[in-house]
């Protein structure tokens, strides 16, 4: 009875990572030990570049994968031995893995028919979860007829019909068009919400994980770069990496040198005072530059090589110290086009990160 | 297509045009023969036009040969083929590509290897095995041995027989042993989403139950494809059939209909008959052709892969 | 008890066999024979064969001439006479005994429908060409078939130009031997000799004839078989097995007039006696007394002049016991077409005995007449010689016999 | 494909799954195979009744015996020409009825329809409507007599095999090829088309090439099916006449085996064939097989 | 000879579409007699939803597709009724259609070859484009061997070997990630730039159209809804669907009615002054709203009812007179979360459509 109970109903549990690792054949280690801990009901974004282990981390929390060392805690129960079906957890996929044979009502009612529940609960189930999601009136149809949209939202309601206390994710959006992925990503925000579950959901679109994450988790090679929410990721990037990965268009990155009073770009001009010495790479965001040359901090000059005009904003690419940056001008203000710009990078929105191992220099600029 | 010339059409449907011509041109002379008496066939030969006899030459295939009853083996002897075949086929491309076994390779090599050799090459021997279905095992226990200790054990070496020659166990089991349907079956499952295979286990669905809800209902029109083609295999056999079934009342209408013309010695043979029976015959697997001619393309499509 | 038959005929003969069959059933009621037709001679052979290598046989199988050698050699029948010593064997006439008798004179089967090679003719269509007199030999009938041709006929004699015709019948009564050792009844390592008799001048013949318009073969006739041309008018004399004879009778019924008479001679050969052929019954080793007991009923009741000479009525096949053409002669019926064969038959097969004319004990020899005709065709179809043709054949069956020989390695000729 | 995710791990039951079809090849396939291997080695005598271990005599004997050689080359005649124009002529039609015209439709579906007729039949039918004196060709005869004599002459018989034997492998080919052309996107032809090739140019540059694995499974297919086919047509049309011309190797096999009751020649003659067999088709998946794996 | 020469060489051509129509059959009218002028050497972006018609009309051009009716000329001739090889354009596909059995040098001189041009020209052609577009290293492999981008781009080199006089692109970034698409965007312009080819370009991202097209045509249903430069698109969309259709977050679209003084929102909240009558439908752009009610214009209340917040700027969703309008923070501002915000029209943003024809009422609006 108590495989059933955990089958079709959990509360919303912790999930705690511990030493865990993965390597498909001993060569390649896909994710060497690491430790997370998800708190109950958060929702966690899972963010990376294609291959660095997203779903592998996924599928080993659900039991899909075996882990090759370390502890997978749910809800205080050791997991990482149990059948899928033990764990309490709910996935949904990226091509949503309907059963296309299966009506709508079918698939969702298909793990609590497995589990054994009567089948006058399973409709109960079903009908609030389809109520919920909008779908009450497609039940009887199959995958096949339903639009996109409908076929994630069938996808959402087979997992949280069970009621599991962790919900997965793996790129449920990616195949939706712009439009639909948005709605969606509203969708979800509200329905996590209402249902509570410990989410973890996995993508490589950074406008998902700002929008939805409670934290995001950015992994590199299997790594952690850094985990947090997602204003201190996007404000306060841990890494190169994680800077360069978040925000479009990408954080510009300039390599610097440092003698103990000044920053100065690879043609001398100062950028802002410092105390450090070496070389460091300089980072600063697009929307942080200020053109025309008057805000705060030092004025730089820099050569515009052509712009793009995107209509709520444009994009200018510039030359400055040999690199090409770009730099994004608000909404509203109209650049006149001559090739030369004064640029201002104001102190507080600028980045400094270690040259070898990309990490950020805490508090390493003064102002 | 891109061009719309007309002489290009033209030469298409012209082609086309003569490739229905040869493929219609024997059946139509099959029936104007079939509808033709014995007697206006021996004074004119082929026919060229309908006559009037169609119904009546029938009626004599009906009632003068075995056809009937040999119908009536051809159609068990296709559907026990195919409903064989559909089955031990998908379950062992099942197991070979759901599981995680090592000898999955090994033994899907020996199941292909049974479409390079077919049953008419090794036919002779077949016909032995067939005859003593227990002789690859008496064989096997001589060899290694066993019997002498049965001998001393039970006082008797063991020597089984089991003759499945003239039953239609005998006609169908050796049209079955053939890997078409595994391969057809593993191409197909490999074509699955492997996240439904995942989504499945997240429902908490086992080996068994994915088979069932999953699989099954997912490959039915592999399934009606291969059924289709392992039934229009089956019933349209010929020697296997003629060697494994040694009374007329066991045997398939394609033999009966063959040995139609032998049959008449001393006598020109009655060809509007033999075509009328010829007519009778493929009747069945014509018939399901033009009904069920879609899932056999499919079928036949996903085999490419 | 339940007993089990097979034979290889067809046809209008199958008929009659299952007639026999039935009739025995009907009369007694100890014994039920099964009859099971198993398509033609050859294949109904090798299932026999199949059916013993796996114990899972009947009791009773007929097989042809051709086959003696391998069933003397099989250790899988008993004799006849062993199972049936009170029988009185030899009221079997001679040139029937001959062909399947040991060395020691033991009857190895039981003769069954037994046939030999007839001439044929349809005597309305030679008596419209102006022929008066039926030919008798191989210059008459050539004679013959140019008088046919002239007047415009155009299938004067056909033939299938099979092994059993063309070769084994001729070279009997010719007093030719095909093999030596005559013909492998002395010892398994005999050697062919068909290229070398006169036999081969008579297959060059047959290829020039045919050149010449006067012989046909099957696939020269509209109907495309030899006793089916003959049959429907389109070919004038033919030789065929007595066992066809029923069938073109009844085919000439009211249209043409039919003869039957010894198969022609060349001039200047002594006439002896023509093969039996057709088939024998053979009781099977290893099978229960019960059975043997049903088999030697039905054996008996086959035997009865009534059956032979029933059998003889439907098919033409040649009674071959003693006491049937007193019977025949009895039954008021002597000169009734339908026992025409009896008499004759039995005349060719009681001309003059040689050595080679006794029959053919040679290995593998089904797989011979294969070759044999292979050959042939290829000869009619002037692709080589006729002599180049009998020459291989002569090759390849000796290469059969060595083979035969080796297989049955330390065996000794029953 | 190694990893866990996307597999059972049980480990009897996949065993329990394969095992009723594995036994079944096993008795009626490998034994079978095994059997006529193990004969090939022996003289054996039809009823049983004992054998003689000869090594490697009865290869010797079959390789050598002219007989063989004829045969096993006009089976290899057979397979070239039936076999490429069993492929060649589906080829031609599924390329016509891959273009949208009236006439592809109902092509489609009548080209279909021998898959249901059987060899044999088809061997009854064009037996009798290739006999020389009563057939289609009968007034050929009558106007010159003899030029057509299937029971006489050994290449018309050929002949009659070839076309009866292409009739009835048009189907599957064509539904094969077919697929494979309509597989073909669109774009593909109008970006030649744009290339500036016309139809005939594009069947050669882009159609071919890209349904090379379709060719390739029918050529493979299309070598055994010539076998099985061969077999009823050959028995019922020509019985390997006239004078052997038609005598391929599974028919010599059937009729010394069978006929001839030879079991040992028989079983030699069909294990050459079968190395013979599993050569050719290596060969094909090796210098065939190889060149057409591209991605789309 | 002529043949060869428009196969393979051809100055940059007007297009003229006049009347062009097409229907696949009587019943369904896919492009309704459409007249378009596009000037030598212009790049052209057309852009419109799914099944709208571009591919069609692409395809018109190119002579894949017959026209139903009208006339096509480019460069002066005629060539409705000519095969595609004589028109001089050449084109590039969405799933670029490359020869998967050939190699790259091949897929790029088939054209050549077919053309009958000798063979050292040919090598000498496809490596000149080759290296134009760094596909130097590749000229060997077969299609299955290269990353999408490029594919891409020997597809597009396939097309310029011929150097036509036209170039058309049917969506042909859509199978690209994010960051590629950005990177090939910015490749073509540069492409156009130097070999000045006629380009057609059909795609459904505005991003695309934005920043590529001289001048966008954007189509509906085959009609033309508007047809002008991005940045006229942008500020005056001549439509409704025009409005909607560009720009993320899109236009707000609200029902208005005006009595000859104000016009009032569905709630009667006055927006702006009015000289009409009757009812209307009121679009702003969501980056044009102000927060905070410091703008120009009358305030307007309304109730926040979520926000996303994308780093570089958030959107706001709010009630707003019984509609859900989004208004984009410009970055840096950052609104205190309240529920109820004070927002500004500026009048100079506002557009006016008609309500029931969708086109836009120019010069409607005071100020
Ligand atoms: N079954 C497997 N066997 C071997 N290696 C695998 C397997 N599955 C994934 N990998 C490898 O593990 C690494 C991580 O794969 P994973 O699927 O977790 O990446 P991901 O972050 O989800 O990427 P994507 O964004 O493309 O989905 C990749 O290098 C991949 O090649
Ligand atoms: N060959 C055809 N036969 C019939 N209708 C067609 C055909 N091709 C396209 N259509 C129809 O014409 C309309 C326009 O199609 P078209 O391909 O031009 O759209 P599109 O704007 O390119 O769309 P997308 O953005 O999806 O590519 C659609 O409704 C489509 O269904
Ligand atoms: O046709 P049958 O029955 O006379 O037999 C002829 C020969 O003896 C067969 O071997
Ligand atoms: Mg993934
Ligand atoms: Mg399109």
């Amino acid at each position: 009875m108590n495989a059933i109970d955990t089958a079709i109903r959990a509360a919303a549990a912790d999930i705690n990572l511990a030493g865990v690792t993965k390597a498909y054949d001993p060569q390649t280690i896909v994710i060497p030990p690491i430790d997370v801990e998800l708190k109950a009901g958060e929702f966690t974004v899972v963010l990376g570049p294609s291959g660095c282990g997203k779903s592998t981390l996924l599928q080993m929390i659900a039991g899909l994968e075996r882990v090759s060392a370390g502890k997978i805690v749910i809800g205080g129960r050791e997991v990482q031995d149990l059948e899928p079906k033990q764990r309490g957890c709910a996935m949904v996929f990226q091509n949503y893995a309907l059963y296309p044979h299966m009506t709508v009502f079918e698939n969702m009612a298909y793990s609590l028919k497995v589990a054994g529940l009567a089948k006058v609960e399973r409709a109960e189930r079903v009908a609030g979860v389809a109520k919920m999601l909008g779908l009450s009136d497609c039940l009887s149809r199959k995958p096949g007829q339903l639009s996109g949209g409908q076929r994630q939202r069938v996808a959402i309601g087979r997992a949280i019909v069970r009621e599991p206390g962790v919900l997965l994710f793996d790129e449920p959006l990616s195949n939706l068009d712009a439009q639909l992925r948005h709605d969606m990503r509203v969708e979800l925000a509200e329905l996590h919400r209402r249902i509570g579950a410990t989410t973890v959901f996995v993508t490589h679109d950074q406008m998902e994980a700002m929008t939805l994450a409670d934290r995001i988790l950015i992994l590199n090679r299997g790594r952690i770069e850094q985990f947090d929410t997602p204003k201190a990721i996007y404000h306060h990037p841990a890494s190169v990496f994680v800077a360069r990965f978040i925000g479009a268009p990408p954080m510009n990155i300039l390599p610097v040198t440092a003698d103990g009073s000044a920053l100065c770009l690879a043609d001398g001009q100062v950028v802002a005072e410092t105390p450090l010495t070496g070389s460091f790479q300089l980072g600063i965001r697009p929307e942080d530059i200020v053109t025309n040359g008057n805000g705060a901090g030092r004025i730089l000059k820099a050569m515009l090589r052509f712009r793009e005009d995107l209509g709520s904003h444009s994009v200018l690419a510039a030359d400055l110290a040999g690199s090409v940056i770009r730099v994004a001008t608000p909404f509203g203000v109209d650049t006149a086009d001559q090739p030369e710009l004064s640029l201002n990078f104001p102190p507080s929105r600028l980045h400094l990160f270690d040259a070898e191992t990309g990490r950020v220099m805490a508090d390493a600029l003064g102002a | 297509m891109v061009e719309n010339a007309r002489s290009l059409n033209f030469a298409t449907g012209l082609i086309l045009l003569i490739g229905m011509a040869y493929i219609l041109g024997p059946l139509y002379l099959t029936l104007t023969t079939a509808s033709h008496s014995y007697e206006f066939m021996l004074r004119n030969g082929l026919a060229w036009y309908p006559g009037d006899q169609l119904v009546a030459n029938m009626a004599r295939v009906f009632t003068e040969t075995r056809i009937p009853v040999q119908m009536l083996n051809s159609f068990l002897v296709a559907l026990g083929n195919a409903a064989a075949t559909c089955i031990l086929s998908v379950l062992s491309a099942y197991a070979l590509v759901y599981f995680r076994v090592r000898w999955a390779g090994v033994a899907f090599a020996l199941i292909l290897a049974t479409i390079m050799l077919p049953l008419e090459i090794r036919v002779i021997t077949t016909y032995q095995v067939a005859s003593n279905v227990f002789s690859p095992l008496n064989a096997l226990l001589d060899v290694t041995g066993l019997n002498d200790l049965i001998a001393q054990i039970a006082g008797v070496p063991l020597h089984l027989e089991w003759s499945v020659l003239n039953t239609h166990f005998g006609l169908i089991a050796p049209l079955v042993a053939h890997g078409t349907g595994t391969f057809l079956f593993r191409q197909f499952f490999r074509t699955l989403p492997a996240d439904l295979f995942k989504a499945a286990r997240m429902d908490g669905a086992g080996p068994i139950r994915f088979l069932f809800d999953i699989i099954l209902p997912l490959s039915r029109t592999s399934f009606a494809a291969l059924f289709v083609l392992t039934f229009l295999s089956g019933w349209t056999q010929y020697l296997w059939p003629l060697v494994g079934a040694s009374t007329p009342d066991m045997q398939t209408a394609v033999v009966g209909l063959a040995r139609l013309v032998p049959d008449a010695e001393g006598t020109v043979p009655d060809f509007p008959m033999v075509m009328a029976g010829a007519v009778i015959v493929s009747i069945i697997p014509l018939v399901m052709i033009a009904l069920l001619q879609r899932y056999l393309v499919q079928g036949l499509v996903l085999s490419e892969k | 008890a339940d007993i089990e038959f097979w034979y290889g005929n067809t046809g209008n003969v199958e008929t009659a066999i299952k007639a026999e069959c039935d009739a025995f059933n009907a009369a007694q009621s100890k014994h039920h024979v099964t009859c099971v037709g198993q398509g033609s001679y050859e294949v109904s052979m090798q299932k026999a064969i199949a059916a013993y290598r796996s114990h899972n046989y009947p009791v009773l199988i007929q097989f042809f001439d051709a086959g003696t050698l391998d069933l003397m050699l099989s250790d899988a029948v008993v004799p006849v006479q062993d199972i049936l010593p009170d029988v009185k064997w030899n009221s079997y006439i001679a040139g029937a005994r001959a062909y399947y008798e040991t060395s020691g004179g033991k009857l190895f089967s039981q003769p069954y429908n037994a046939s030999t090679l007839l001439f044929y003719t349809n005597k309305t269509e030679l008596e419209k060409a102006g022929i008066a007199k039926i030919p008798t030999t191989w210059e008459e009938v050539i004679d013959a078939a140019r008088k046919l041709k002239a007047a415009g006929h155009a299938c004067p004699f056909v033939t299938d130009g099979d092994t059993w015709r063309v070769l084994e019948q001729f070279s009997a009564r010719h007093g030719l031997p095909i093999a030596s050792k005559h013909n492998g009844y002395d010892g398994l390592d005999a050697e062919y000799v068909l290229n070398t008799t006169f036999a081969a001048k008579h297959l060059t013949n047959l290829v020039e004839w045919r050149k010449e318009g006067l012989v046909k073969l099957n696939a020269d006739t509209k109907a495309g078989n030899y006793t089916a041309a003959f049959n429907a008018g389109e070919c004038a004399m033919m030789e065929g097995s007595s066992g066809s004879y029923a069938a073109s009778a009844k085919a000439f019924e009211g249209k043409y007039e039919i003869t039957v008479g010894m198969a022609p001679m060349y001039q200047g050969y002594e006439r002896h006696n023509t093969l039996v052929g057709g088939a024998s019954i053979y009781v099977m080793k290893g099978r229960d007394q019960s059975e043997v007991d049903g088999a030697k009923a039905f054996l008996d009741f086959l035997r009865q002049p009534e059956q032979q000479m029933a059998l003889t009525a439907a098919t033409g096949y040649v009674p071959v016991t003693n006491d049937v053409l007193d019977a025949i002669a009895k039954s008021g019926e002597g000169n009734s077409t339908k026992y025409a064969t009896a008499a004759i038959g039995i005349k060719s097969m009681n001309q003059p005995r040689t050595e080679d004319s006794r029959g053919i004990r040679l290995g593998f020899y089904v797989q011979f007449r294969e070759v044999f005709m292979e050959e042939t065709q290829k000869a009619f179809a002037g692709e080589q010689t006729m002599q180049a043709a009998l020459d291989r054949a002569k090759a390849r069956g000796d290469e059969l016999l060595r083979r035969f020989e080796k297989t049955y390695k330390g065996v000794k000729l029953p | 494909m190694s990893s866990d995710s996307n597999l059972f791990s049980n480990r009897w039951l996949p065993v329990l799954l394969v095992a009723p079809f594995m036994l079944l090849i096993a008795v009626f396939f490998y034994a079978p195979v095994f059997q006529a291997f193990y004969w090939s080695f022996f003289l054996e005598q039809p009823f049983g009744g004992g054998s003689i271990f000869v090594g490697w005599e009865n290869f010797a004997r079959v390789l050598s015996d002219s007989e063989f050689w004829e045969a096993a080359w006009r089976t290899i005649i057979f397979m070239v020409t039936a076999s490429s124009l069993a492929v060649a002529v589906p080829l031609i039609l599924a390329v016509a009825a891959d273009r949208k015209i009236h006439m592809s439709l109902p092509a489609r579906n009548v080209l279909v329809w021998p898959k249901g007729v059987a060899g044999a039949s088809i061997g009854v039918v064009f037996a009798f409507i290739f006999n020389p004196f009563v057939g289609v060709l009968a007034p050929l005869n009558n106007s010159f007599p003899g030029i057509w004599a299937p029971g006489i002459d050994g290449t018309d018989a050929f002949i009659t095999l070839v076309a009866a034997h292409v009739w009835g492998g048009i189907p599957f080919n064509f539904v094969i090829i077919l697929a494979g052309l309509q597989s073909i996107p669109r774009t593909m032809h109008q970006a030649a088309a744009m290339d500036g090739a016309g139809p005939w140019r594009r069947i050669f540059d882009v159609q071919l090439p890209l349904i090379m694995p379709q060719l390739f499974l029918t050529l493979v297919l299309e070598f055994t099916e010539s076998v099985t086919s061969a077999f009823a047509l050959i028995d019922t049309i020509t019985d390997g006449g006239p004078g052997g011309a038609t005598t391929l190797l599974v028919y010599k096999i059937y009729v010394d085996g069978f006929s001839g009751y030879d079991l040992s020649g028989a079983s030699t003659q069909t294990a050459i064939l079968m190395v013979f067999v599993i050569i050719l088709t290596a060969a094909q998946f090796l210098f065939l097989g190889r060149r057409i794996n591209y991605e789309r």
